[in-house]
């Protein structure tokens, strides 16, 4: 019993291990022979420069773009190439770059259209209504409400997520990302279009969700954000990993400073 | 087998296949540019051939002219149903402008019934009748007059949006209409000009195939559905990939028809539209969306 | 002033064969004014046509009866244009109200006997029986092909013909079946003229596509004989076929010079109203009234069924096509003649 | 030269800019801030035509525009560089750039002067010139989405969030950038996030919530100001 | 906090029992056969425009292929009546199932595309069922249709007469309608949905986008098989016509004027198409020309559908509130009229 728990989980607290992962769109390599691993409980952060491979290693880990070459390994087992749906079932869940959410549909539906993988209760079970299906109904509508309070879009539950505003929608996004429970949380920018107290309202929300138990992978330009919440940093560039460390030694590094930060090491 | 019925075969796809590629560069345009899937193509189509045919009895004016004089008139009416109906629905969902180019359709089509009558009509044209025999290969005039005229008007399509900055205007409304609105387009005269375009190009069609069947107005029907295959299976929004789609699908359905079974000619067209779509999905001649 | 006798003619007004719909209604209209100018039929009620569109589908050619009877309490029904259409529509009516069938020709129409139903059109056997003489002695071609359409009577005319023309020694070197829908038809006569044979025999159910098969005939360079299904010859057709049905041969119970008394109004009053020439498919629209209206006189009451079927089984009835007889089971027995595109006229041949 | 005067814009049944006026000077470099949803892109677009008001008026170099089409309010020199980038996926980085300049007003600079220009500010839009802009990465079209609005050689610039997605490196360009065009002359009516970085480039600044003025006053003063400090600022 | 779930608790229930008894008692105040006929008429119809409606309105995919699945049920019924003499009623659900089987191994491949190429694929495929049916004259006997079908019987009980068979359909109506309800408030319709508002966020969520669209489209199939066959039970006679281009449109129009991806939306649309088309003889020539201004003018003026007409009238009364979601009480079950 011990043993199946060891190999389930591989290295132990090692959730995702990604080896000399590459990616090539026709002459241009993106991501290239990429090696890194996050550790479960961890926020680590993913910067570089725009044209990094930032979004491109994002979606080799959400499955999305099969790699080039090279491996990755989620919860022990080996997942690389699996398709979307089979990384979203196992606990990868992400948001993306450029908004992306269902626009037709209220905030409340949008986060409970989202929570497909921790809910049960199919067609049929709506069919006969049956206890267990208005318990688990029941259940998703407190636990839809609770996510968007999280996101601080409690009071827009009933308004469409196409008449969002743009920063609005980016916290709907992590809202549904959270609503599938998941053991990994991919974040592609979450604070772009956000002001400086907003993105501090988002530190905190990081904390919180890393506090839920969720191990988060952060794509983020503000650096603010970046520097109080991230455990650990990985700076691309090129496709290539530059650096890898503390956030105050990473944002510190003159090579880190020369490709990414410019002049300031920490921008407000 | 018999060489020259299958030369013959095969020069009777291709004649049929530049009709199909005739209306289908209209469709394509209108589809590439504005995201709309124009069933009232058919009827520009059907109208076209009806004017030329009424200019023809009318006013006596000769063939090639009435042709002309019809593809400006309907360019003319592809403008004002452009206005009426599709430019005020353009933010509209997809489903909501393909019903409302279906209604215009029937309205076209019963309206054309009420106002032409019920008997079928012939396009005189001096060349209809008059074989020419290249080689073992019989062809009317008139069929070679489609190929060579389509070819013509395809030609000066493609060169127009290719390299004008008209047509770069057009590609950029297609792929964003706000992005392009911004950029400084004036996308209502982007929308007026395609309209136009691409229903002089059906009432183009309409003029030439005219004098090869006989017209009636629900000729659209078969138009517009022969049409949408060969913009899907060229590519949306590929002038070049409607021509060898279409051409690839008169040229099949002469050959299937001839050959396996004429019965399941269109079965047999539709069969290698199907294997196209899942070889390809997005088309012969696509590499994602928007106007090429 | 008494009611007006309705009656519904359900044929098919839109689609492919709105023309062959408009023909036949344009027929039964003028006579319906030629016989209310006299003062109508029954002591003096006018008659009155309502139109239903069947679309030369079966389906809604049920419907259109079902609406006639069920909705608009019509007096009784004049129909059956196509086959297909004649054969469903026929159990929709049956024993409910007199029908009177009009150009369909399928044997299956009167086969049964329904107690109110009459059929006007000669069966395709009895028209084959005729036309196959005519073209086995007259047009005498060697070989032949068949150009039908596929549907019932399309079917039906190339089993009859393949029988009695093999029985005379015509070799059948093949057929094409084409669609309804079909607007173009080279592939298939591209087909049939490299079988060579003698003569192409065209069953083609409406105008607007003979026209187009006779043109691409000769647009595909073939110079045998083309022979024309029987029944299907009208000036549009003519008209629309160019040059390309000169001399070529058919079969119909309608002649513009034929001596039936009640012709010549009929022909005046459709000439007046109408820009169309006089066809088969219209006379058989103006028959279908004459034969409703003489059931109708004789009984006195457009209700009583019972009365005008058999009236009309027992009595010879005048028409613009001489005098009809029917059968107990309500088929009429019309005289055929054969006739020919000569000049761009349907003249009938008489030896 | 930019003067917006009881503007009203509505979504549907729902007013999203209630009677919001604001004036931009001739030169001067306005920065309009606000927390999500307040009303800044909604403001921008009834600006640039994009949305039609439902009350109120635009006038631009003392004319009115509320009534325009987009293109034509292009044509007079007001060029907005949208939320969103609103890029044409399968058109190359140089053809988005030529028909940046399609629309726009002649200039001191030719075409090819401009392009020069603005691949020396944005080396990357040069060394991606053939590339198609939806393969881009996102800060990548953020820049294309700039180049082509600078290509229309704008008399008065809006732009709605220029910097996002933008490394830090990057941002610092662009902010010089926008700090030289202010220096030529140009008109800018900036929307930005970064609230800091905003008010140390303009030179006013309007304060938006829930679609209405709040607040308004020169930059150096907002930035000061201890309410922006602790609800823009996070300080 | 919010009147979303399940709307006002108590009008529901009773605007549907409400709505559930006049359609009972409709037939007995329509006064005659043909009336009564077209009640009928409007209950396939709505039938078939809710199974579509599935595809259409739920899945946002746009088929041009459902009148071929139609037309596989009412042939599969007929065909076993006919030829091998098993009672209408085992038809019925043998209808669903072959039309089904269809539906699957053509959803299989048609539904690795999407959008205007799913469209084409499927008009493709429900050509070529049209071209057999039209040709194989030894089973479906061709263009010559199946005349002579059984009515529908239920042991003693024939269903000759429309007001029979009116009562036969609204019991399917209904629990088709109740099935799609049971759909739009489960995790299953909860994914249609996701999947139709945006594919790639759906599957990175763990939704199988694929199975998801196949589990619709063969649900939507099947009740169109079932509609099929008793459509042709109670006509009596079918054609490869049921199959044809007109049908497509006539349904996909129902749907659409009606309101897609709602459950009122294609049971109204039906109504006021198969209403305004009979209303119309008396129109005459002009009938289908005033339809189709109609109905071009409905969607010009009114492009949500019927069913936004009562969106507009519920936010006129409450202004200032956000955009609704239901449109008829039912959560998540609109289309967006985006
Ligand atoms: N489909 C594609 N085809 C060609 N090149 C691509 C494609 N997708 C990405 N690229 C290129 O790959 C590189 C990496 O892009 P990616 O989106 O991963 O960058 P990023 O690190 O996320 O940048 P940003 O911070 O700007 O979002 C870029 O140079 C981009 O242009
Ligand atoms: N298309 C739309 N339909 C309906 N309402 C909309 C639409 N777009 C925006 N809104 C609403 O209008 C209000 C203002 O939105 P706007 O996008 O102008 O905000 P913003 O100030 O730009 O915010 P952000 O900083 O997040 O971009 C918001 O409440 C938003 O929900
Ligand atoms: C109008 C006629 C051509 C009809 C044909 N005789 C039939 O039986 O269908
Ligand atoms: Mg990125
Ligand atoms: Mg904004």
């Amino acid at each position: 019993m011990n043993a199946a728990v060891q190999s389930s989980t591989g290295n132990a607290g090692e959730i995702l291990a990604v080896s000399n992962l590459t990616r090539i769109f026709g002459g241009l390599t993106a991501v290239r022979d990429v090696t890194m691993t996050v550790r479960t409980g961890e926020v680590v952060g993913l910067i570089g420069p725009n044209g990094a491979g930032k979004t491109t290693l994002f979606n080799m880990l959400g499955g999305s773009l099969p790699p080039s070459s090279g491996s990755i390994r989620f919860d022990g087992s080996d997942c690389t190439g699996a398709p979307s749906h089979v990384m979203g079932q196992r606990g990868v869940s992400r948001t993306f770059q450029i908004t992306s959410l269902f626009p037709s549909l209220t905030a409340l539906d949008n986060v409970r259209s989202a929570a497909y993988r921790t809910t049960r209760a199919g067609w049929g079970a709506a069919i006969l209504r049956n206890a267990a299906y208005r318990r688990e109904e029941e259940e998703l509508r407190r636990k839809a409400l609770e996510i968007l309070a999280f996101c601080d879009l409690d009071h827009r539950a009933d308004t469409l997520a196409d008449a969002m505003s743009y920063g609005e929608q980016r916290r709907l996004e992590i809202a549904i990302a959270l609503a599938a429970e998941p053991r990994l949380l991919l974040l592609d920018e979450p604070a772009a279009g956000m002001n400086p107290e907003e993105g501090q309202r988002l530190v905190e929300m990081i904390r919180r969700i890393r506090a839920r138990g969720v191990t988060v992978l952060l794509v983020e330009h503000h650096m603010r954000v970046v520097a109080s919440v991230c455990d650990r940093l990985v700076v691309l560039d090129h496709g290539v990993k530059i650096a890898e460390g503390p956030p105050a030694q990473v944002l510190n590094d003159a090579e880190v400073i020369r490709v990414y930060l410019g002049r300031e090491p920490v921008d407000a | 087998m018999d060489f020259t019925v299958f030369a013959q075969q095969i020069a009777n796809g291709l004649v049929n296949g530049m009709a199909y590629v005739l209306i289908a560069t209209g469709l394509t345009l209108v589809f590439g540019v504005l995201r709309i899937v124009n069933f009232a193509h058919g009827e520009f189509y059907m109208l076209g051939a009806y004017i030329t045919y009424f200019i023809g009895t009318l006013f006596g004016l000769d063939y090639l002219a009435a042709a002309a004089i019809s593809a400006v008139v309907v360019a003319g009416l592809g403008i004002a149903a452009n206005k009426l109906i599709f430019w005020p629905l353009r933010r509209d969902h997809e489903f909501t402008i393909l019903l409302s180019s279906l209604g215009l359709a029937l309205l076209i089509a019963n309206g054309g019934e009420l106002l032409f009558g019920a008997d079928p009509k012939y396009v005189e044209s001096p060349f209809a009748d008059e074989v020419l025999e290249i080689g073992t290969v019989t062809l009317t005039q008139q069929r070679v007059l489609v190929f060579a005229a389509a070819v013509v008007a395809l030609v000066a399509v493609y060169l127009f949006i290719r390299y004008s900055r008209f047509g770069k205007m057009m590609r950029a409304t297609a792929q964003n209409p706000d992005g392009a609105a911004l950029t400084g387009i004036n996308i209502g005269l982007v929308h007026t000009y395609t309209f136009a375009l691409a229903c002089g190009l059906a009432a183009l069609s309409g003029a030439l195939v005219g004098p090869t069947v006989m017209i009636f107005p629900t000729i659209g029907n078969w138009a517009v559905l022969k049409g949408f295959i060969v913009v899907i299976m060229g590519g949306l929004g590929s002038v070049t990939g409607a021509l060898f789609a279409g051409l690839l699908l008169g040229v099949i359905e002469s050959l299937g028809g001839g050959y396996i079974s004429l019965g399941f000619m269109e079965a047999i067209g539709y069969a290698m539209i199907i294997a196209v779509l899942l070889w390809r999905p997005n088309g012969l001649f696509s590499t994602a969306r928007g106007l090429r | 002033q008494q009611p007006p006798v309705r009656i519904a003619l359900i044929g098919p007004m839109s689609g492919t064969g709105a023309f062959e719909g408009q023909l036949g209604l344009e027929g039964a209209q003028a006579m319906v004014s030629v016989i209310n100018a006299k003062g109508g039929v029954a002591g003096g009620r006018k008659l009155e046509l309502l139109t239903y569109d069947d679309k030369g589908s079966p389906e809604d050619g049920v419907s259109a009866a079902k609406r006639a009877m069920e909705q608009d309490n019509v007096d009784l029904i004049v129909g059956g244009w196509f086959s297909a259409v004649a054969l469903s529509m026929k159990e929709a009516t049956r024993d409910k109200i007199v029908t009177v069938m009009t150009s369909s020709q399928h044997p299956k129409v009167t086969e049964e006997g329904h107690k109110y139903l009459f059929r006007l059109n000669a069966t395709s056997a009895m028209m084959s029986e005729f036309y196959s003489k005519a073209i086995c002695d007259r047009i005498k071609p060697k070989s032949i092909a068949f150009m039908n359409v596929n549907d019932d009577w399309g079917r039906l005319e190339l089993d009859n013909y393949t029988k009695l023309l093999t029985a005379c020694g015509i070799e059948v070197k093949g057929h094409e079946f084409y669609n309804r829908t079909d607007t173009d038809f080279t592939t298939a006569l591209t087909k049939l003229k490299s079988l060579n044979a003698d003569a192409i025999y065209v069953a083609a159910i409406n105008t607007s596509q003979g026209a187009t098969i006779y043109r691409q005939i000769k647009q595909t360079g073939y110079r045998g004989k083309v022979i024309a299904s029987a029944g299907n010859m009208n000036p549009k057709l003519v008209e629309l076929s160019g040059n390309s049905l000169e001399q070529v041969y058919s079969a119909s119970p309608f002649t513009e010079d034929a001596t039936a008394p009640s012709l010549k109004p009929w022909l005046e009053e459709y000439r007046k109203s109408y820009k169309n020439e006089p066809s088969f498919i219209a006379a058989l629209g103006a028959q279908a009234v004459q034969v409703l209206a003489f059931g109708i006189d004789a009984a006195g009451d457009p209700r009583a069924y019972d009365k005008i079927a058999s009236t009309l089984k027992s009595q010879e009835v005048p028409t613009v096509m001489g005098n009809l007889r029917f059968s107990d089971k309500g088929q009429a027995s019309q005289a055929i003649h054969l006739v020919q595109v000569q000049k761009k006229q349907i003249v009938s041949v008489r030896d | 030269m930019l003067k917006v005067e009881g503007l009203k814009v509505r979504y549907g049944h729902r007013e999203a800019v209630h009677n919001v006026s604001l004036t931009v000077e001739d030169g001067e470099l306005v920065t309009l801030v606000g927390s999500n949803g307040a009303g800044k892109t909604t403001t921008l677009k009834a600006i640039s035509a994009l949305l039609r008001p439902s009350g109120g008026t635009i006038t631009f170099d003392g004319e009115r525009i509320d009534r325009l089409a987009p293109h034509q309010v292009i044509e007079r020199g007001l060029v907005h560089v949208p939320e969103g980038r609103q890029l044409f996926p399968d058109m190359t980085v140089l053809e988005h750039l030529e028909l940046g300049a399609l629309r726009g007003r002649p200039g001191s600079m030719g075409f090819a002067e401009r392009l020069r220009w603005v691949y020396e500010l944005f080396p990357i839009l040069a060394e991606r010139r053939t590339q198609k802009a939806g393969t881009m990465s996102g800060g990548q079209q953020q820049l294309v989405a700039f180049g082509r609005g600078l290509m229309a050689n704008p008399k008065c610039l809006m732009l709605d969030e220029p910097t996002l997605g933008l490394a830090p490196i990057i941002v610092d360009t662009l902010a010089d950038t926008i700090r030289s065009l202010h220096g030529t002359g140009i008109t800018i009516l900036l929307v930005e996030q970064r609230v800091d970085l905003a008010l140390r480039l303009a030179d006013r600044a309007y304060v938006l919530e829930t679609g209405r003025v709040v607040m308004e006053d020169s930059a150096q003063t907002l930035l000061a100001d201890p309410r922006i400090k602790t609800a823009y600022l996070g300080l | 906090m919010s009147t979303h779930s399940h709307g006002r608790p108590l009008a529901q229930p009773f605007a549907i029992g409400g709505g559930v008894a006049a359609l009972a008692v409709l037939p007995f105040l329509a006064g005659n056969a043909y009336l009564e006929h077209l009640l009928v008429l409007w209950m396939l119809y709505a039938l078939l425009a809710l199974s579509l409606n599935i595809v259409i309105g739920y899945l946002g995919e746009l088929t041009f292929g459902h009148a071929a699945f139609v037309g596989v049920g009412a042939y599969t019924s007929a065909i076993l009546s006919t030829q091998l003499g098993l009672p209408p009623l085992l038809g019925l659900p043998m209808a669903g199932l072959v039309a089904a089987m269809f539906g699957l191994v053509i959803g299989y491949a048609a539904l690795r595309v999407v959008g205007p190429q799913f469209a084409i694929l499927t008009l493709g495929f429900g050509a070529i069922l049209f071209t057999i049916t039209n040709h194989w004259v030894d089973l479906t006997r061709g263009p010559m249709g199946i005349s002579d079908i059984p009515p529908m019987a239920v042991g003693p009980l024939t269903f000759t007469a429309a007001r029979e068979t009116y009562y036969l359909v609204l019991v399917l109506v209904l629990a088709t309608a109740y099935l799609c309800h049971a759909l739009v408030s489960s995790r299953t319709g909860r994914a249609f949905l996701a999947v139709r508002e945006n594919a790639p966020l759906a599957a990175s969520l763990g939704i199988n986008v694929f199975h998801t669209k196949l589990l619709g489209f063969v649900a939507a199939t099947a009740i169109a098989g079932i509609g099929g066959a008793i459509y042709a039970h109670y006509i009596r006679v079918i054609t490869p016509d049921i199959m044809g281009v007109h049908n497509v449109a006539a349904l996909i129009i129902v749907v659409i004027i009606g309101g897609r991806g709602t459950i009122l939306g294609p049971i109204l649309g039906a109504l006021v198409y198969i209403g305004l088309l009979e209303s119309l003889r008396v129109a005459g020539p002009l009938r289908m020309v005033i339809f189709a201004a109609l109905l071009t003018g409905t969607v010009v003026f009114l492009p949500g559908g019927l069913v936004s007409l009562w969106q507009r009238w519920r936010n006129s009364h409450k202004a200032e509130n956000n955009l609704p979601a239901a449109a008829n009480g039912l959560p998540s079950t609109e289309g967006g009229a985006k």
